[in-house]
């Protein structure tokens, strides 16, 4: 059966030229970039080169890249790190209501122990508010961190504007980029960013590895306590065949930018406009302009979200909800719950995101799919238009 | 996730849809998940001769649905409410853990349905004597997103 | 150049079949396991045979195994997490003075926050004394944190009788087993282990990922904070093919313990007999009955540990001091400290360890070449026999 | 780690072993990783015409003592005072940051040597007005192990 995979946000496939970086260092140059010999030493200067990959993406220097395991570990090691960085000086932590549960989570971890934050509404299409952000600092906030771009909506929030905001108050900026990674242009310096999540298994990289970038003079504890890796400031032994690839898509990633940008953008714009040309009581959420190019997230009134991902699942097209892990989740998406929706709607809501293997004749084939299937599932929901 | 017998009548569920001019309908919300059941039924002396069901859940719901409304027919109202949602389970062969819920989803379904018969025509129905229309039950869970 | 490597403590080439097992994951394989259609639901039902296989060679059930990036998260994660669990009771744990740097440093980082820590001496061959042990027990007493083999002189510990006196008293017991797994028989339960680090690369896994067992009841907050995975206790996307690496390595190790052990002690033992045959004024450090199988350390007296690893490496053959991170590092190791070696002695002191791919013609020419290596440095030495 | 020309001094190192009946010896040891160097030195007419090494040192030291003791030969006690280990290090074409310590060691062996004559022959030499024989250097770095 013919398989269209669109949930490029939840993980890609790794590019060939990537698998390929990666191999070698699985068995020839399996060497422990931190042994004194010829394997180990030769380890160690490709592990240099990789950061500067990594950096030249982001717009930085390769010192101020470290690898973690993935965005995860990034966001937990900014958050937390920052937060006993500068117990002294206050205890206010300010992030929005749509960041990522690993965000979230670390914040609300952070929480118990007395911290305090600050999560920003947003308006209905996903953007902060600039003065809300400025209002809401306190002479004890110590902490910034607003997402690059949405998973589930993918808006992009004014990073530069808010970079300005927390330089004038001498507030530290972090800002989670897991998928804004080679999907924007990102500078990290000109936009005033202090840290900054990344993840490889966004832009055609393995998963299990990323980086956090740590701003040159950004003073953070480690999160991880050992070996002397990373600077001393992430230790355990490097995923070195995880860093090679991550490197390699990024060096693609930098390489293709804008192409990637703009191809993905028309085949999203093509997806958009044919399926709500087909499909009555279809609703967008997120902005159309400040988005993530490949990414659409649609409300499919009067239908339940699981259902139809399964049927579309049934006839090999792949997308999510944007939220629910599986079957394990009944938590409505904390994502569209802040831009307004109602229950209903956040439950007939589907993220959509095409990828570099994406053609028009796999949404040619989605299209037609999914307009069967919402007939079908319509002509029996509990709920109707009336 | 789900086994084959389920996947079919997720897939093809039975019994799907509208009825004209029902003798009585239950309709029932999941305090999980936010999803809907509506049960409609057709009724000749105390036995469902016809059952059909709408709803906005997932394929655990329409799956249970199906099986449910396939087990009504033909029974007595009684004999109807006997059935709880571990028969429809049982019958399908098995559901996951998290998704069990909602063939709670049809049994209540059902149960509204049958109530709303027996409010209309006064019946006393000894399964419903323990039956609260505003019960609800439990579960708690958490998301992740990807 | 000949190439014989000698150091499988320090990390271990992958192994073909291992290498096999993760290249789908890279790219057909490539779905979230959080994801609810096809790939995604494989992937997740791959993810649970692949802890059933690490469960297995540990001798627990499959629901006790956490993966994490490796044995220094594990190490960090059980302690931290325990301080943290265990606030109320107290704020005592007992370690060793040898254990690896992912243990002290996490020790030494809890001490900053107040919490105490005895760091229990070793006696010559790097045995920690179980009376010690009791004695050092308070009524604040949180955690026993003790390796089961150290990654140095290869001393294994009396697990058993540390994992009944932790029981004794009610104390919980972690032991970073990343050196014993795959080298020893270890039945978790059997032993009475709460806690165990494990890392697939030190048994020809890939690096970067590596498990946490948490023995059924005992609880810990993460260390990672996100998303649901990993039954919501350690967060972020799953590396995948490390996974399906570590669990195939683990496989390889469970149907091939005895043997591997076998041939490793031989191997091992035939390099000591021939070494110290031929040089003279060799020590060897920890002991030789209770010791991991491809470990052996030794002192070559009066020459100094990094020259004779690079005139080593002029020959092809690798090793390590043990605990030197290549050129960056000049503190003595803490392991030859704690066993009471003089300073000079652990500079001169080298860490061999045999694989599964050493062979006896390996050692016969790395015997050779090291034995003339260490007349040469010997000829110009500043310390001297006399 | 180490360039070619370190490497070259490294595994063949110049003067390197025992002299016999020096004229002065000059012994240091590195504080930062307990290394120890010895310089053996023949003095003619207050110039160095023979110097030999032996040391217990890493790579970096090895090759250090190599250059220095090339170095010094030939030069007159004043000349060879006023070599620092900036200009072993220019020889070796470059050392890499945590090993420049190492250098230190040869050129202080050397200080040593040359005090060890001046004290001998009660010689005031100008390049020794500054040097204190207990002088140490501070280093402080951390070990990884794997
Ligand atoms: C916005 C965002 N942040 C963080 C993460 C977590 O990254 P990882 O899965 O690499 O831990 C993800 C994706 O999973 C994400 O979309
Ligand atoms: C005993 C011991 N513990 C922990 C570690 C750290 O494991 P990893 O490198 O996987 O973080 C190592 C090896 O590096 C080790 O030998
Ligand atoms: S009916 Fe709501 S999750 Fe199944
Ligand atoms: S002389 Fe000791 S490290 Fe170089």
């Amino acid at each position: 059966m013919r398989q269209v995979y669109l949930d490029y946000s939840a993980t890609t496939p790794v590019k060939k030229e990537v698998l390929e970086a990666m191999l070698p260092y699985f068995t020839e140059k399996f060497g422990n970039p931190s042994s004194l010999y010829g394997i180990g030493l030769s380890a160690k200067s490709d592990l240099s080169e990789a950061r500067a990959k990594v950096a030249k993406l982001i717009g930085t220097d390769e010192r101020e890249i470290y690898f973690t395991s993935g965005g995860t570990e990034a966001d937990n090691w900014a958050v937390i790190g920052t937060a006993r960085a500068k117990k002294a000086k206050g205890n206010h932590i300010i992030t929005s209501k749509i960041e990522h549960h690993a965000l979230l989570h670390t914040c609300e971890y952070l929480e118990k122990e007395g911290y305090e934050v600050t999560y920003l509404d947003v308006d209905s299409k996903g953007f902060i508010n600039l003065t809300d952000l400025e209002n809401a600092i306190t002479d004890k906030t110590i902490l910034i961190s607003i997402m690059f771009a949405n998973n589930e909506v993918g808006t992009i929030q004014p990073i530069k504007e808010i970079g300005e905001i927390a330089k004038k108050h001498g507030i530290l900026f972090h800002t989670d980029a897991v998928q804004a990674l080679g999907n924007v242009p990102i500078h990290a310096h000109e936009l005033g960013i202090d840290m900054m999540s990344m993840s490889a298994h966004k832009i055609y990289g393995p998963k299990g590895i990323g980086a956090l970038y740590i701003r040159k003079g950004v003073v953070i504890p480690n999160l991880l306590n050992g070996g002397a890796q990373e600077n001393k400031r992430r230790a355990g032994t490097e995923n070195m065949a995880g860093i090679m690839g991550f490197a390699k898509a990024a060096e693609l990633a930098e390489a293709n930018l804008d192409e990637h940008i703009e191809s993905i953008t028309s085949l999203r714009n093509y997806f958009a406009k044919e399926i709500t040309s087909k499909i009555e009581d279809i609703d967008i959420n997120g902005d159309m302009e400040k988005r993530l190019p490949g990414n659409i997230n649609l409300t499919f009134n009067y239908v339940e979200g699981e259902a139809l991902l399964l049927y579309m699942d049934a006839k090999g097209i792949a997308a999510s909800t944007g939220s629910a892990c599986s079957s394990a989740s009944f938590t409505p998406s904390h994502v569209l719950r802040a831009l307004g929706l109602p229950l209903e709607k956040i439950y007939s809501s589907i993220r959509f995101t095409v990828g570099d293997f994406t053609t028009k004749d796999d949404i040619d084939y989605a299209v037609e799919e999914i307009v069967k299937i919402v007939e079908k599932l319509r002509s029996f929901s509990a709920f109707n238009k009336e | 996730m789900y086994n084959e017998k389920v996947m079919e009548h997720f897939m093809n569920p039975h019994n799907a849809g509208e009825m004209e001019n029902p003798d009585a309908v239950g309709n029932y919300g999941s305090p999980v998940c936010g999803d809907m059941m509506e049960i409609s039924l057709k009724i000749e002396n105390n036995v469902i001769v016809d059952a059909k069901f709408k709803t906005f859940g997932c394929g655990s719901a329409i799956a249970s649905s199906s099986v449910a409304t396939d087990m009504i027919m033909g029974k007595t109202l009684e004999e109807a409410l006997e059935l709880t949602n571990k028969n429809f389970i049982d019958e399908l062969g098995g559901l996951p853990g998290p998704k069990i819920h909602c063939s709670v989803l049809a049994e209540q379904a059902v149960r509204h349905a049958i109530y709303d018969y027996a409010q209309k025509h006064g019946l006393e129905l000894e399964g419903l004597k323990d039956f609260d229309p505003n019960k609800d039950f439990d579960h708690d869970d958490e998301g992740c997103e990807v």
